[in-house]
């Protein structure tokens, strides 16, 4: 079935059994991001050490694409520094907007390839980018608060 | 002539093409937007091959023709929800009427029934879709009017209960929907209208789920203005409808100001001509007009009192269906009691979008998340939802696909 | 591939039709509406057989074909005009598209850069469509701003003399139109535009008789907003279209409010989610943005160049052959410098509605009247005026059968 | 040639040669009316003796529809009472809204059953009844100036 592309087994187990689910008390910076169209909301907070990421928690209702979304960028993300991140990121919005033209790049992107077939579907590429985009935010936003 | 879906189905092109794969189309989203009847396609393009000028501004016979068409239209819809002709006014979307409503609201100077000024009250409920909500969010932003709210209950009904000090002698207008597109709820008019013009104020109703739906006179209602989009009841996109009391027209101000509105124009100032003109500004939307007017003339053909009545026995099937599923949870009425063919629900932990996506995948059309009434969502306590709302091409065959995906939804999340 | 307007007519299936027993279509009205090629019609057609579904907002399969197609079509518009895609904003109408930009001013803040207020002004010309004049007089009247305007020689060319004073320090906008509809004239915008910028206002371009007609690129033009209507440009009815720059937009208040332009609803308020949904509310003309997509495709394939030579090529042979008849004056530039297909003119005591009149007669459709620019008809001294505005598909043919329906009338209303 | 029906001699000749033409300094009533979707323009007085029309004096820019129409009124309704005149407002008025079905009652519309064409054309009704709504309104007017 087509519908397998989208939901691999990868993603339904990160969604019944989300990682880094429980926002932390001491994060640099915290954020809160709603999908408007429909009503998905995800708060995450992010601390860092010196470059590197230390902490990316979180909590959040929505569809199991954003959820698995959002526990697999956890995983892949902590540890590393800040401009790996986002070149990680920059790889995965990549493939969100490929249209199902491309499988991602495993060695980057590790388990969020499993959400290569979401980007056959343009009303869920706002689903999965939910929780990175939230990083984004929080991530600059925490990088700006250290430095000042 | 006994009521036929299956011959209905064949009238409009759109279920002659299939879904993913193949899939028959089984569409259960008309509380977003309504599929087409061949006749209003007709309508659209017959204007544009053979009428297509501007109305009111051309002495020549295209012009002549094409005005025909447009108020001829007019006065199918005002026949449509027992109006007065030049009480209908053509607006793009019940969105904008609304939206002209309260704009029109605040241009009205001191002295003149629709001024609003602090101290005075706007009220409307927490079931109401966006578009009958910021507008008037807005307009006491504007003012300095307060703006005040009839709850929702548990059951998804108007809590009426408080209805004297929700509707205060303070209140100007009473904005309403007829019909939750949530919940499918009928709300109860005569108490609120009773209770509006004992004090003085007016009534709006959105009428955007309920005109589609079951039968609708203006008149009988007794309320003072309605809205309503072609969109959702056979017509065109591009088309809605505003509707005024004819006395009510005469005094409120205009909304959007131009071209064929006026009566004189100088450098400084003009005025304005009688409704409907006078909140018809530019060359209207006259294919989309033409459109609307076909789509309830195919629904009068038809008999509105049948449509309802078919939707009446599908929500009945599909509710009954429903609750004997376990982990479902309807957000709203559960019998059909003053209650429409919009049903909301929530099942286990799969999240409405998946949900829904998974019925694409079977071919089936629903609409997941706030429905654009996010505020009734968080008092339902419930994120998001499901929806599948029904109309006079619904079949039960379509009902047994929903009732039979959900089931495999739950196999094919559960796995 | 050379110009060819009696090909292009085969594109329009009106052309197939007669007028009043049996007359040849003259149609050269295309100034208050353009006739629609086949294949515009046919992509409204086909949204509503196979793709009818409400944008953005469900996960099925019709939802994310028809969003597909509104927002290709947002793509194809933008193109057309050297738009970013983001900034192009489906409205209505330009009449609605010059209400947004004006009631939208009038929502903004004290602190936003369009915040206006006494001692502020607005400047406009004499020579605007009651479109682009009454929504500034309302602006204007509602915030305590004054208004002011360049005046219309003789010649029926803009009096940029006393720009200095005309655009002052205190101006926050400049509305005016690039092709006035009456005179034909092209404004020359780089001097208003040089000394707007220069006091930091913003200039809004009326472009609805320069977009279907000319190359328009938003960027080169240099403006801050601009404003045209489908149903002009070969589009459907119902759609126009509203493009400001990005960084404006963002600042700019909303407009129509309701669902889909919204980031997150309460009762008691709400936030926007960026441009261009924020300055769409409610389910959009989606059929009708798919047409005027299909008719910019169809223009550019046509080249819009080749559309302008073709038209200046035809006022240039009108404008002479007029000049030949005695006592017919033309209202408006002689020449065709910075002139477009709009040609207004009197003749002797034959007044425009009988001129008009009798021209239909003849198959001959013209406008008469003051085409809603009220205010410029008595700056040129006529009370009304007959106008023959051309397009793509006129041709020379056409241009005869007007001069001889002029000299006819003559005789006619001589008897 | 069907414009013919129109545009009948009758019309062309009182277009030409309007009655009435010349507004007066002393009506117990004048009003102006304008046709806003063409732009003409009447000013109309009425003088009245009694229940009986002393005057009806006009000004005023317009097609030779409405032009013909209102001169015609004129000589029609001088000297008739104010019910007289009403009455055969209300035959004209409906005469215009015929359709071209009707010819018009002649011994009461006299001159003005040459106006039946118009009926044909909607645009053009507007013209035509712009001095009649102009008389109405100034008669009643002048009527309530006179009462009180
Ligand atoms: C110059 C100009 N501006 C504005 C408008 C208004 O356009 P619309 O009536 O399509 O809203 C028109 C046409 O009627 C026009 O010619
Ligand atoms: C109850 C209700 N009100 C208002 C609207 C807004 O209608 P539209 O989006 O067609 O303007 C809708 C539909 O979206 C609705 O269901």
């Amino acid at each position: 079935m087509q519908l397998d592309n989208l939901y691999q087994e990868v993603i339904l187990d990160h969604y019944k059994n989300p990682q880094n689910k429980e926002l932390a008390s001491d994060n640099d910076a915290q954020v809160h991001h709603v999908n408007p169209s429909c009503g998905d909301e995800v708060t995450l907070g992010v601390k860092l050490d010196g470059e590197k990421i230390a902490s990316i928690n979180w909590d959040g209702v929505g569809c199991s694409i954003s959820q698995a979304s959002t526990s697999i960028m956890t995983d892949l993300l902590i540890g590393k520094t800040l401009t790996e991140a986002s070149e990680i990121s920059e790889k995965f919005l990549h493939l969100m907007q490929s249209k199902g033209s491309e499988e991602g790049d495993a060695d980057a992107l590790e388990d969020a390839v499993a959400l290569a077939g979401v980007s056959k579907y343009p009303a869920r590429i706002k689903c999965a980018l939910l929780g990175w985009m939230a990083f984004k935010d929080a991530s600059v936003q925490a990088h700006s608060a250290k430095e000042n | 002539m006994s009521f036929d879906p299956v011959a209905i189905r064949r009238d409009f092109p759109i279920f002659d093409r299939t879904i993913r794969d193949g899939k028959r189309l089984v569409y259960l989203d008309s509380g977003a937007t309504s599929q087409k009847p061949q006749v209003v396609i007709d309508a659209e393009v017959d204007f544009y091959r053979l009428h297509n000028a501007a109305v009111h501004r051309g002495a020549h016979q295209l012009a002549e023709e094409a005005t025909d068409i447009y108020e001829g239209a007019r006065q199918s819809v005002a026949a449509f929800i027992g109006a007065d002709i030049d009480e209908v006014i053509f607006t793009k979307s019940a969105t904008e009427s609304l939206n002209l409503i309260s704009y029109a609201m605040g241009n009205a100077p001191t002295g003149n029934r629709f001024h609003l000024k602090a101290g005075d009250a706007i009220v409307v409920t927490e079931m109401e879709h966006h578009a009958n909500l910021i507008p008037w969010q807005q307009l006491a932003a504007r003012t300095g009017a307060s703006l005040s709210w009839f709850e929702v209950t548990p059951e998804g009904r108007l809590d009426l209960s408080k209805i004297d000090s929700v509707i205060t002698e303070k209140t100007k207008v009473v904005a309403l929907t007829h019909q939750s597109n949530v919940l499918g709820t009928i709300n109860p008019l005569e108490a609120i209208i009773a209770r509006a013009h004992e004090v003085g104020a007016v009534i709006v109703l959105d009428a955007c789920q309920s005109v589609p739906h079951m039968a609708v006179d203006v008149k009988d209602l007794g309320v003072d203005f309605l809205t309503f989009s072609g969109h959702k009841v056979l017509g065109p996109t591009g088309v809605g409808i505003f509707w005024g009391r004819s006395e009510l027209l005469a005094e409120l101000p205009p909304f959007l100001t131009g071209g064929s509105m006026i009566e004189t124009v100088t450098m400084t100032g003009a005025t304005w001509a009688p409704a409907p003109r006078k909140f018809e500004a530019g060359v209207p939307n006259m294919a989309q007009a033409a459109g609307l007017a076909a789509a309830v003339k195919y629904i009068s053909n038809i008999g509105i009192e049948n449509v309802h009545a078919h939707e009446v026995l599908l929500t009945k099937y599909l509710l009954e269906k429903m609750s004997e599923i376990e982990a479902l949870r309807i957000v709203g009425p559960t019998n059909t009691d003053s209650r429409g063919g919009s049903i909301s629900f929530t099942f286990g932990d799969i999240h409405p979008h998946d949900l829904g996506q998974f019925l694409d995948s079977q071919g089936i059309a629903v609409r997941t998340g706030h429905h654009c009434a996010w505020p009734l969502n968080r008092k339902m306590g419930v994120p998001a939802t499901t929806r599948a709302s029904l109309y006079l091409y619904n079949t039960l065959e379509d009902c047994d696909a929903l009732i039979a995906g959900i089931n495999d939804a739950q196999k094919y999340f559960g796995r």
